[in-house]
């Protein structure tokens, strides 16, 4: 394969982000706009390109035997730690990662073209364009990684990406908060990455995905027996690793940022915060897939993890009255369903309960990745429409909408239903893969994530009818909320289609744990149970949303301290600042400071102190007279000269 | 065996200076410290006749008790008034200056004695052992020669030196 | 009767000693400068002393003295310039009364 | 002699002071064109010797130093003039010259008394451009303590706040490290050789002939170590750090915290482990401990200082305590990455003071409570403060990231639970690296304005443009095309490694 295609897919966006970063200073807002929409709208062409190529050139460097094979496009060398341990960069070709591009790049693309009408007015516009042009280069080059330390750098470029986005409007203390909070959240999460990397490679030395995971065996072989406080050294590097996927996937406990990540640009959010960055905790795991299945205790604490996340996530959304926020928890659910799946795959399958390939879950939960990160971005984007016509982020200002705002009241709809899960839309097809899978692991997965399930159709049909049924609010009188510009409405209508359609996309025969094609085939059992789950959870949303009713405030009155509880996301956010801001900073870093003011450096002050104290005291000898002086001397010169004649003579 | 008149003269002489020395520092009148000063310097002067060095001798009584007392005398009348006394001694410092004196003293003669000191030759032995008197030419030779024990370079030092001090007297004690 | 080196050396010593108490005790400072000048002259003894009995043949403590009479003249004229000058300043010759300089 | 290039690096210098002595304090365009042409001039010879010193060694040249030259000094003590270098060497000089390019024209408008400021800077400057090049311990030492008195004068005359009390601490602290390192130095020139007649101050040849007694060697290991520690900023002689720091003129912040705080790190691979092995391998625990806790402390401290200088400070105490950290885990790639910090810790680190004194010269405060939003307000300076902060907390693309992976990795070859609980901590340094630098952009750039005042603020002029470009080129430069650098200067290591391996059987 040529080597140009891919390191154009790469080279446009950073070449972008320069050119808008520093000539932005001098560049008409259209100028910049057209050439980063410009700029992305080739990536994606190209991206679809390889990617298409990948799929269906049936190449023998691409596919052998109807196997899906892994690619190096290209690995150049870029640091060299020691004879072994070398960092490269390089351009991975393999069904996630091409799936990953044609992600990416149609969102970025649709983000870039509905920015140019919803940012507007907004200073800034060219730097938002550069940052946004950034977060693409950054969030191409993790998901082509060869090595997992070229993921390392790419990830820590997506975590300043999402730093900058999210404190776009950086004159606002909340918006600086939150872009801090995310930063220093997923930095923390980094950390765990990191020693994971550190421990994986001291043992494997290599970084190279190819190496670990065509041999996972291997690789657990060489670990050997080392073990620390009980865990193999594998499990501790799996977990770590998973750390840094739970901190940009924002699960538990390191979800707080993402909520509060809301405060950026909403098709930022669309982009970033939903669609792309925060699923890259999820690509990670599939990444390393066949390294987790060789460890089943870390695959089981990704699973763990996912299943408490999703449920928590799920049930804060109810209670939520920001729009994006319900949007925000409901994709921290969602991730955490993907989680869920993929720790059910394993590539084995106990005796007696074969009943699908193994690596289902694998497959499903990609599938998920892909199909909601349409129906995701959708959402966001329809939010940001919302948000654009009343100004205002609650609901609470919203109400009786689809009168005013059509393309946007239908299209929000379609991402509801995908997301709900019914059909014919994508979310059912791929949520129905995720669940068979978990039915298949244990009935316990199952019909946890189908409870799951159903408070997701519930939370979105509840936001639905609050925006756009419930009741008008009587503001619209003064000012008549509408559809967005064209730049605006163009991507919510393709990407409502695509999700009206995606769900018929073979996904099974592109993308699988081992490259082999799987064909997809509904579990009539679980599709019916899940669909029957979600029509039950939306006509209880209807039955309490669509109309305005005093049901909801007696549920309200009924429960206040779940409510209040939910409302306040359990309380997450105060237990956070207690620890960072009284016991860290408070306690630590102050006492540290004041250790350093007052012990060290008055001991050291100490030294001077005494030293001048006794010269002080020896100063009175030097009193001027010189006949003090003289008896001085001449005492001194006696007592030498009988000191000498007595030693000596 | 030193003839009696030299002894006579050594005890005469000795008594002097040691008095007029002990005077020179206890007397209140500066004048007079200043005129037991110039007893003591010529006693010095005697001694070194005595011992044979005339030119010696004769550059004491030319430059200290000529030149210097002068110069004593001088300031002494120029800051002082007829009469003036100096103030009495403050009783530590009295303390400090006898105690001094005392170990000083004690220390040096207990030193003298110990000492391995050619003591048994007398002054006419030793007049006797270092020959014929020096004579003028003898010094200046050794004054202006700069072969080894000749003094050439230490002479010129000196002569700078004096010029130096001429100016900066000059300058020290010029009215502004 | 022998006039032996310890002779001529006692008397030095006390014209030394003599010096000494004066240097200490006077507060005048042309009187401590005429303490010096014991202390010099017990000085200069000595070398003569010395070069007499001890070198008789070689005449360097003589030179010694020589020079040193030279020098304690010019020493002595510089130092009563400065006592003219600080009897000019301050009014009197006090030693105790110049500690400006000190520290 | 005038043949060598590396004598250059101080005639310059000392040419600039000669031609500063005729220019008059008045005649600032004077000043200014002399050191312009001094600093360029520098910049053009630290280039051309890297270009040079890289065409040799890839035209096949291993030798251990290149451009070895030796002059005798003074004969009886066998003191030389004895200069050399390997890559890391040419690296710091490199260094060092882009830091007086960029100091040059950071303290463009100094005042009062240019002409003595550039003077006492010039001479800093020689004396760290003679640190480097210098081979024979002795010249070395004279070097390092030409650079450190300069220091007082500039601090004490041109600082800020309560300068002369810093200055004296500044000055007295790093005169008793160096009181330390004479010791030492002292210690191994007499046990260089049997005899005072084959005693050497050079280290080369120390390095080759003589094998120091095991128990002189754990002595001198400690004076030296701690004797270039106090430089480096080593827990708990670090805290001439902040103060000196926070009062220093801007480009005397720069130059310390830049290049001088680097003769620290340099001396201690370069005389404390290179010819010291044996002491080295035993005694790094001691110092790993002290290292460790300045990585943690430093960072922890920073967290809530208010003076933008002072969080500065204590994040170079952090970052220092990195270099030696490394170097004390004595393998190639840690070791590899202590350069690397050092190069990388010098250039962000002089951005920063170059940033934090351009602000201060438009606001009169360095206090982060009594400033805000100056992102609205002068863009260019903010943009300037954020990269120089990725860069510090370690973003990939910029400098920092390569310099501490480099140490992670390097440090993580020693398996035993000892280093592996420090170097987890050291890790953990950058997650409260990020914290404090965010912490500062948030409420220095972003946010509301604080002062209705500051609207009326410029942004930066074309010199302070001149000045922060320059640094912003170099890290990114080395952030994004480390490997040169790398594989240069693990090849200067092999001698070192070699020589504490072979103490260690």
């Amino acid at each position: 394969m040529d080597i140009t295609l891919p390191i154009l897919i790469l080279a446009i966006p950073i070449a972008m982000f320069l050119i808008l970063g520093i000539g932005g200073v001098v560049m008409p807002r259209k100028v910049a706009g057209v050439l980063g929409i410009l700029g992305m709208g080739t990536c994606a062409v190209l991206a679809y390109t390889v990617a298409f190529t990948y799929f269906f050139s049936g190449a023998p460097e691409f596919i052998i035997d109807g196997v899906r094979q892994q690619f190096q496009v290209f690995d150049v060398t870029w640091l060299a730690f020691t004879d072994k341990l070398v960092v490269k960069l390089g351009f991975l070709l393999d069904p996630i990662s091409a799936m990953m591009l044609i992600v990416i790049t149609t969102i970025s693309f649709f983000v870039h073209l509905y920015s140019w009408g919803y940012m507007e007015h907004e200073p800034g516009f060219q730097r938002y364009y550069a940052f946004l042009s950034l977060f693409s280069f950054s969030m191409l080059g993790l998901v082509v990684a060869t090595n997992i330390f070229q993921m390392y750098i790419f990830w820590e470029l997506v975590g300043v990406s999402s730093y900058l986005l999210i404190g776009f409007f950086y004159k606002l203390p909340s918006a600086v908060s939150a872009s801090k909070k995310a930063f220093i959240v997923t930095r923390f999460a980094d950390l765990g990455f990191l020693i994971g990397i550190l421990l994986l490679s001291y043992y494997t030395d290599t970084f190279n995905f190819q190496i670990l995971t065509s041999n996972p065996e291997l690789v657990m072989a060489e670990c050997g027996g080392a073990t620390f406080m009980g865990a193999s050294v594998m499990t501790w590097a799996m977990v770590l690793i998973f750390m840094g996927g739970m901190g940009k996937s924002a699960m538990m406990p390191l979800h707080i940022w993402l909520p509060d990540a809301m405060e950026g640009p909403t098709p930022v959010s669309a982009l970033i915060h939903a669609a792309t960055m925060v699923v890259a905790g999820v690509y990670l795991v599939a990444r390393m897939f066949p390294c987790y299945c060789q460890v089943p205790a870390s695959m089981d604490f990704v699973g763990v993890v996912g299943a408490i996340t999703a449920f928590y996530a799920a049930v804060v959304a109810c209670c939520q009255v920001d729009i994006k926020r319900v949007l925000a928890f409901s994709t921290i659910s969602q991730i955490a369903f993907m989680m869920v799946s993929l720790a059910v795959a394993r590539d084995y399958i106990p005796v007696g309960e074969h009943w699908h390939a193994p690596g289902l879950g694998y497959m499903a939960s990609m599938f998920h990745l892909f199909t909601h990160a349409m129906f995701k971005a959708l959402l966001f984007l329809g939010a940001g429409c919302l948000i654009h016509a009343v100004h205002s982020n609650d609901y609470t200002a919203m109400g009786g909408l689809r009168k005013y705002m059509p393309i946007t009241h239908w299209t929000f709809l379609i991402g509801c239903l995908a997301i709900a899960g019914i059909p014919p839309f994508s979310g059912f097809f791929s949520k129905d893969e995720m669940l068979a899978a978990m039915y298949q692991n244990s009935f316990f997965w199952g019909a946890w994530m189908s409870m799951v399930a159903g408070l997701t159709a519930f939370y979105m049909f509840r936001l639905y009818y609050l925006i756009f049924w419930w009741e008008e609010n009587p503001h619209y009188k003064e000012h008549k909320p509408h559809d967005g510009p064209w730049q605006m409405s163009l991507p919510l209508i393709i990407l409502a289609l695509v999700s009206c359609v995606a769900g018929f996309i073979p996904f099974g025969e592109f993308v699988t744990y081992n490259g082999e094609p799987y064909h997809i085939h509904l579990e009539a059992a679980v599709a019916l149970t899940s669909v029957a789950i979600a029509l039950i959870a939306i006509a209880l949303a209807t039955w309490l949303y669509m109309k305005k009713n005093d049901k909801p405030a007696k549920m309200r009155a009924a429960l206040p301290t779940l409510w209040e509880a939910a409302h306040r996301r359990f309380y997450w956010d105060e237990i956070y600042q207690f620890i960072t801001h009284k016991i860290i900073f408070g306690i630590i870093c102050q006492s540290i400071a004041w250790f350093d003011r007052h012990v060290i450096d008055a001991t050291m002050d100490g030294f001077a102190k005494i030293t001048q104290k006794g010269s002080l005291a020896i100063r009175g000898m030097q009193n001027g007279h010189i006949q003090a002086y003289v008896a001085w001397y001449f005492f001194g010169a006696v007592a030498l000269a009988a000191v000498v004649w007595l030693c000596i003579i | 065996m030193d003839s009696v008149g030299n002894v006579i003269l050594y005890f005469v002489v000795a008594i002097a200076m040691v008095v007029s020395a002990f005077m020179a520092v206890t007397t209140t009148k500066i004048l007079r410290a200043a005129t037991y000063l110039l007893f003591s310097l010529i006693c010095t002067a005697i001694f070194y006749f005595q011992m044979g060095y005339q030119f010696l001798g004769a550059v004491q009584l030319a430059v200290y008790a000529g030149g210097i007392m002068v110069l004593f005398v001088f300031a002494i009348i120029l800051t002082h008034k007829p009469n003036d006394k100096t103030a009495p001694l403050a009783a530590h410092r009295q303390f400090v200056g006898i105690s001094a004196s005392v170990i000083g003293a004690v220390l040096l003669i207990l030193a003298l004695f110990k000492m391995p000191l050619a003591k048994g030759l007398s002054l006419s032995q030793v007049i006797e052992i270092g020959g014929p008197t020096l004579t003028m030419h003898d010094i200046g030779i050794a004054l202006v020669g700069s072969e080894k024990f000749q003094y050439l370079l230490p002479f010129e030092a000196v002569s700078v030196l004096l010029l130096a001090c001429i100016i900066g007297g000059v300058v020290i004690a010029r009215k502004k | 009767m022998d006039i032996s080196i310890l002779w001529y050396l006692v008397p030095s010593v006390i014209l030394f000693i003599c010096g000494v108490y004066g240097f200490l005790t006077r507060k005048n400072m042309i009187a401590m400068l005429i303490s010096l000048e014991l202390m010099l002259n017990s000085a200069d003894l000595n070398f003569v002393i010395f070069n007499r009995y001890l070198f008789p043949g070689s005449m360097e403590g003589m030179m010694f003295t020589l020079f040193a009479i030279a020098i304690a003249a010019a020493e002595t004229a510089i130092a009563i310039a400065l006592i003219i000058n600080i009897y000019r300043a301050i009014g009197n010759t006090n030693v105790t009364d110049i500690k400006e300089m000190k520290f | 002699m005038f043949g060598n290039i590396l004598i250059w690096f101080v005639i310059i210098p000392i040419l600039m002071m000669a031609g500063l002595g005729f220019c008059r304090n008045s005649s600032m365009n004077a000043i200014r064109a002399v050191m312009t042409i001094g600093s360029t001039a520098l910049m053009v010879l630290g280039i051309w010797l890297c270009v040079d010193f890289l065409s040799l060694r890839s035209a096949g040249d291993t030798s251990e130093m290149l451009y070895l030259g030796s002059w005798m000094w003074y004969a009886p003590l066998n003191i030389h003039l004895a200069v050399g270098v390997d890559g890391i060497s040419v690296l710091m000089l490199l260094l060092s010259c882009v830091i007086v390019f960029a100091g040059t024209f950071a303290s463009w408008k100094i005042n009062p008394l240019p002409k003595n400021f550039f003077l006492w800077f010039c001479l800093l400057s020689t004396g760290v451009f003679g640190f480097f090049i210098s081979i024979d311990m002795f010249t070395m030492f004279m070097f390092y303590e030409v650079a450190l008195i300069p220091m007082y004068l500039l601090i004490g005359v041109w600082g800020t706040g309560r300068k002369e009390y810093s200055a004296m601490k500044l000055t007295l602290m790093l005169m008793g490290g160096s009181a330390f390192l004479m010791l030492g130095l002292l210690g191994i020139f007499w046990h260089s050789a049997p005899d005072l007649a084959n005693c050497t101050w050079n280290i080369l040849e120390i390095s080759h002939n003589s094998s120091i007694d095991p128990s002189w060697q754990r002595l001198l290991f400690c004076f030296t170590f701690v004797g270039f520690g106090v430089l480096g900023a080593m827990f708990p002689f670090h805290t001439w750090s902040p103060d000196g720091h926070a009062c220093a003129p801007t480009a005397v912040s720069m130059l310390h915290a830049g290049v001088l705080m680097k003769l620290g790190g340099y001396g201690c691979f370069r005389i404390a482990i290179f010819l010291l092995p044996q002491a080295a391998n035993e005694l790094a625990w001691i110092f790993i401990v002290l290292t460790g806790i300045s990585i943690v402390y430093g960072a922890f401290s920073a967290c809530v200082q208010t003076d933008l200088k002072y969080i500065n400070a204590y994040s170079s105490v952090s970052h220092c305590g990195m270099v030696l950290f490394a170097i004390l885990m004595l393998n190639t790639t840690a070791m590899t990455g202590a350069i690397l910090q050092m190069l990388s810790h010098g250039l962000m680190t002089a951005l920063f003071f170059a940033l934090i004194g351009m602000i201060y010269g438009r606001t009169h405060t360095r206090d982060i409570r009594q400033m805000g939003g100056l992102m609205k307000i002068m863009p260019y300076l903010g943009v300037c403060y954020m990269i120089a902060g990725f860069a510090s907390l370690g973003l990939p693309g910029l400098s920092g990231f390569v310099a501490e992976m480099t140490i992670f990795f390097g440090s993580f070859q020693d398996a035993d639970t000892f280093h592996r609980v420090f170097v987890i901590a050291a890790t953990c340094s950058i997650v409260i690296t990020a914290v404090y630098i965010l912490r500062v952009v948030g409420k220095l750039l972003l946010g509301p304005v604080q002062d209705e005042h500051h609207l009326a603020l410029t942004d930066a002029t074309w010199f302070e443009r001149l000045s922060t470009v320059t640094l912003i080129l170099c890290i990114a430069g080395i952030g994004c095309f480390p490997n040169w650098i790398n594989e240069t200067i693990q090849h200067s290591f092999s001698p070192i490694i070699a020589a504490i391996q072979g103490a260690a059987l």
